[in-house]
């Protein structure tokens, strides 16, 4: 104990000396998330400074080994460390798919001079990366993609499409799911490999949605070389850490379903719509539907604590976990589809000062892709009745 | 009245059918969303429409129409909903057009159903205040003034507000409605830039009208004004009838294609039960327009009817929709695909003059509880 | 016109001399409805001699041939002999199995000397049928039916049991599917039979269902003669005739739909729980259910009204007649279930006066099994699927 | 407050489990239903019940309980929810006992908790009037007269009514709520035959109670008659909760035996989504349940979380039982299954002190809209 709270001085110490003011401000658009690269986006220039120096002690990814440039700090010094920074406002120094995604499988599977050459570069925040897994044809089926890499000898050519690459127009390297071998299972010949987007042959072009412009690509491969010792883990082997990426990935999406604070909508449409003399919303048959949507806003809240907390108490992660992404992804559209009913006109605004740019209803329209992106509800309903369940497959 | 379409409607469908699909399709949906007309429309369009007659097809010989009725025009607007058409069809002919047939004084009906019969003007409905069509709570807007009245309000949301000659404008006094026919130099525009890229604006008036200008107000009174609107609701079913279907057909020969996992999609239960429950509600759907439609034309007291009409729709238009996103999956999200069209006509057409919640709570005042 | 006038004439006259008054009085309980066979059960004696009456006229069942017993008369004779009946208030003379499902099946599928044999004696109301379908291990899969007839040159041998065979305890004779070749597909090698239930090995059981008693019973057939001469259509060909009355009784079951008049439940509710001074009923989120189901009753019944007028314009029974079992039975399911709200602890008692016996917890209960019998709403919805939307197989 | 059971919670949890499923399980009930005491209740189970110390669990200890807490009672009582257990528990111990602690004057608790807690009472809670629980509702019934009070009212559905030894009758006066501890002899009671087979009946009451009947006014009418109606709906959750969870259990047990068209039932996708998305609903009954009765324990303000918990599970158990029913098909219709009874026990529980449109709607209110 007294060490953390030595710990605890030192780190207030030095935040407060070296955390810029201009980085303790709250963070207020995508642009003031500093996410690195060789081309750094950035709204202030302090974000790279503030960067740098977190970078140097390893901060700006605190658990990992300082071996590989991390600030090899246990679980509690994490805490402490997130805990002061907390107290000046301090924003996150560093933010990227190689911090959240990358990282933790190299350090799973990757080999030692894989660790060593691309973990430094992600926590000095020198080198972005994105994820190169679906495919056209695949989508919920992501096992049967199609990009393959032939090998020759020393290394592979990689020739295919990936699709809703996030950020693949600014990213410099990409981990990538490749078909190696095509005779066995559609599990099996599916390799993890790692390729710089400068290569020749790679090519990205962004998306555009139904709810405006987005971070997704569309990625194409053209014999792009891949060396060998690019490949993480065995050759065809490639599923079970797309597998492992891909849980951690659904946890991260289903946070969606929390809703902000602020007005709830029942007042925002009280707001709207007046009350009558009880107090009720006058707007009946809605105030029905936003009283359900609430209910289930909470119980699903509550069922996050109550797993969290078993997980804590040693009890495992419940089964309740694998209906997060479902539960979470469908609660947030239920919530966009009421805000649509909440505001009425104001909501369905497109463009304009007067309607935020068209706030409302460009979140509502991007709400539809929660539920398909990250495995869609269907195969999350797959899941639970075949794993939880233990119904057999058709 | 009976619930189904004689020989002349069928033909009159698939005609409307055949010329949308060739000439006002998605695709030239999308060219307008991506290159709109200042005047949010395209003339040569307008021109070919008003050239088959549909203008006039539910106004009376008398007023220059064909007098062929409602359920004809139904028919018409249905197909612009599956082709989403855009067009000053809705607001000059389904909206103004009723407006005036409905409570226009007589010489008011002289002077502007002829030209809506032949597709010589376009106008629109200036009704809603605030950010919900609420006809209960519209502010007292309008002054008696010597001969004339002075008239100050601001509407919003009124489809095709940029490219009107004239205005239908509802508004109350003192006493109770009152409604005017304005000429476009009397008001101000504010173009609003909406989701489903149709042209919709702002229109502000703070003018003194004539005595001519003001419609009959005994008719709009004593219920001459709900029952245009619910007119015009059941029209409105009819285009979200329309966008639902084609959205439900598009999904489900998608599913048909569609594979994953080594099968078409189309072949999971999961999915299939949800298709044909979808279908079973879209059944309904197009029964309960219709339905609509033959009521407008026997002249049958529209309350509870209407208003069910356009829930249901609504509802169901929700649903048809957000299926079609979903079943599509990724796609399904990309702006270069067309279903996302078909949830954003939707919405807005949902929204324009009372939403699902509007018109549930209506129906169920008006059922007695 | 002018024959159809005489017709109406007589008729008329004919009814006014020979209806009793006792059978001018609507029915009002089940007991009221005259089933015929050997030992009938009827609430007043009238019901034979009215039903005796009919049946000389071969009024009972007016459309059938006179060669057969029936009346012979036209599709319009047939309506005008209705209205006459209902000018008078006269009850139908006669309702039964045979009438409804065997005689439209023998008259399409079964031989002369069948139909000469049979449908006279259904005509006079002496003969009660029923249906032996369902099995307890097959459910809604109704082809996989073990009960299995053994050929002994000119009979068979019948062992097996059937289930959910309505008023079996009550009928004189069976038509029954059985199997007589398990060597092809599931759907090859049923036969459709007909015996007497007084034969020796046949016996039967009431079944209770969780609404109370019902008129279901199980059925057991322990080494039961029944002579080839009663097997319709050939031998192996049962399933066509199945199908041809499975669709029939579809129909008949999908009117459970249609709510019966008086208060509607949005006015009992307001004269239960009061309403607010707008006049909208006081419980805010009851009255949107019971708006959204007089919604959907009131589509519903636009979509028969349009089916039919469709059908009657020659333009063939559209898809959406498809939909009419699956709708109507879950419609009914949600009526039941608004009416336990609407009227709250009075639906929940199950006997006593205060509960009329429990009316309408029993029917709330009853309504559950709507959406299982004649196929369930799984299996109209795969209908659906397949046949009208086109969708493949798994 | 920590949303997970400690191992004390665990065995007491399993121990219950294990001696209600050996003892007062669906056989139990099903023997109850075909052949009910006239007490309505078996009084050796009673007795072992009274024996293992669970009536007593949430009782303080100065009153002669265990003071271990609501969250306990609540573990037991959603066991004998998913037994379908019959005994005077809920009515005594949940109803009674809740009501006595949170607005009965320090005397009451003197001479009725240490009871209740021994299992030595039988005790029932009055409080309903007309078809619907309705507390804004309830008549003006309770008239001052000397030193006591005239009373005259009639309550329906409360449950043990046939067995118990005393009432506690909640009423109004003209400033507010009254309520009063009254023994049987001043009571007359009528059996009411319910769709559940529980023991329930009507309670008239016209007489004279003297002043020491009377129970805690100024607690009542300060937010505790609010609270004991939280606490119990609570408490109803919790058994709500073990009736869905066994109905949903059942349900799934036979989808993986049951073969149709060759194939196991739940191998259908159709019936795969729906168990899974019930399952979904279930975890959230269990979280919303287990924080109820950890904030009852807490002490926490209960408006806003309590109706929201009888709310869901009201909800959910409807589907739960639904779903059961017609995933078993023509089995599940049949009186000898047990499946059935499940659906009759949940809807009388929900009905119970406000049913779901009730707490959704407070749940409503308490929001501010």
């Amino acid at each position: 104990m007294s060490d953390l709270n030595t710990f605890r001085t030192e780190a207030r110490a030095w935040l407060e000396a070296n955390c810029p003011e201009s980085m303790r401000v709250p963070i207020r658009s995508f642009e003031d998330i500093y996410n690195g690269g060789r081309n750094p986006e950035m709204s202030h220039p302090d974000q790279k400074v503030w960067c740098d120096r977190m970078a140097e002690r390893g901060w700006t990814v605190p658990e990992w080994p300082t071996a590989y440039g991390g600030g090899g700090l246990s679980k509690e010094e994490t805490k402490v460390l997130r805990e002061e920074m907390a107290r000046i406002g301090a924003r996150p120094a560093l933010d990227s798919f190689g911090i959240s995604m990358l990282g933790p499988a190299l350090l799973k599977f990757g080999n030692e001079e894989q660790k060593l050459e691309h973990l430094p570069p992600i926590v000095r925040g020198e080198i972005r990366w994105c994820q190169g897994y679906s495919e056209p044809n695949a989508g919920s089926d992501l096992a049967s993609l199609a990009t393959r890499a032939e090998d020759k000898g020393d290394h592979y050519i990689v020739n295919g499409q990936k699709i809703w690459t996030s950020y693949a127009d600014k990213a410099d390297w990409i981990f990538c799911l490749v078909r190696t071998d095509n005779t066995g299972s559609k599990h099996e010949g599916i390799s993890f490999v790692l390729f710089d987007m400068a290569t020749p042959g790679v090519t990205t072009r962004p998306i555009k949605l139904i709810s405006g412009s987005s971070p997704f690509c569309e990625t194409f491969f053209d014999d792009v070389p891949v060396l060998k010792k690019n490949l993480v883990g065995e050759e065809g082997k490639g599923w079970t850490i797309a597998k492992y990426l891909l849980t951690h990935e659904r946890e991260m999406i289903s946070s969606f379903g929390a809703a902000s604070g602020k007005k709830t909508l029942g007042q925002r449409a009280v707001h709207n719509m007046g009350a009558d003399v009880s107090g009720r919303l006058r707007a009946g048959t809605l105030r029905s539907v936003i009283a359900q949507y609430q209910l289930d806003t909470l119980a699903f809240g509550a069922t996050m604590e109550k797993v969290t907390a078993e997980a804590k108490a040693g009890q495992g992660l419940g089964p309740a976990s694998s209906i997060f992404k479902y539960y979470g992804t469908e609660l947030n559209k239920r919530r966009n589809e009421l805000l649509l009913s909440v505001e009425g006109e104001s909501a369905l605004g497109w463009d304009g000062e007067e309607y935020s740019e068209g706030e409302i209803a460009r979140a509502w329209l991007r709400s539809k892709g929660n539920s398909i992106e990250g495995g869609t509800s269907e195969v999350q309903l797959n899941i639970v009745a075949k794993r939880v369940l233990g119904l057999p497959d058709a | 009245m009976s619930l189904v379409l004689n020989e002349e409607e069928i033909m009159l469908r698939d005609s409307a059918a055949g010329f949308l699909a060739e000439t006002a399709n998605v695709e030239a949906f999308r060219k307008h969303r991506d290159n709109p007309p200042p005047t949010g429309f395209d003339q040569a369009l307008w021109g070919s429409i008003a050239e088959m007659g549909w203008c006039g097809i539910a106004i009376d010989e008398a007023h220059g129409g064909l007098g062929y009725g409602f359920t004809g025009l139904g028919l018409i607007i249905e197909q612009m909903g599956k082709n989403l058409t855009v067009s000053p069809f809705n607001s000059t002919v389904l909206m103004a057009g009723t407006a005036i047939a409905q409570f226009g004084t007589e010489a008011q009906k002289q002077e502007w159903l002829p030209k809506i019969a032949a597709g010589e003007v376009v106008m629109a409905l200036a009704i809603q205040e605030g950010s919900h069509f609420d006809l209960e709570g519209l502010s007292t807007s309008v002054l008696a003034q010597g001969d004339g009245f002075a008239v100050k309000a601001e509407k919003r949301q009124v489809l095709d507000a940029m490219g009107a000659d004239a205005y239908v404008v509802v508004g109350k006094d003192a006493s109770g409605y009152q409604a005017f026919v304005v000429a476009a130099d009397q008001v101000s525009i504010r173009d609003q830039s909406m989701v489903d890229a149709r042209s919709s604006g702002t229109v502000a008036i703070d003018a003194t009208l004539s005595a001519d200008a003001q419609m009959d107000i005994e008719s709009l009174n004593k219920g001459g004004l709900e029952r245009a609107l619910d007119v015009i609701n059941i029209g409105l079913a009819a285009e979200l009838l329309g966008v639902s279907v084609e959205a439900f057909e598009r999904t489900v020969g998608f599913l048909r294609e569609r594979k994953q996992f080594g099968k078409v999609i189309g072949s999971f239960q999961g999915l299939q039960h949800r298709a044909a429950d979808l279908f079973a509600e879209l059944e309904l759907c197009k029964a309960i327009v219709l339905k609509g439609l033959r009521a407008v034309d026997a002249g049958d007291d529209l309350s509870g009817l209407a208003s069910a009409v356009k829930a249901k729709l609504a509802q169901i238009s929700q649903r048809a929709t957000n299926e079609g996103v979903q079943m599509h999956g990724g796609i399904g999200m990309t702006d270069e695909y067309d279903i996302g069209f078909f949830i954003k006509r939707a919405r807005v057409l949902e929204h324009t003059l009372g939403d699902f919640h509007y018109h549930l709570d209506r129906y169920a005042l008006q059922g007695g509880y």
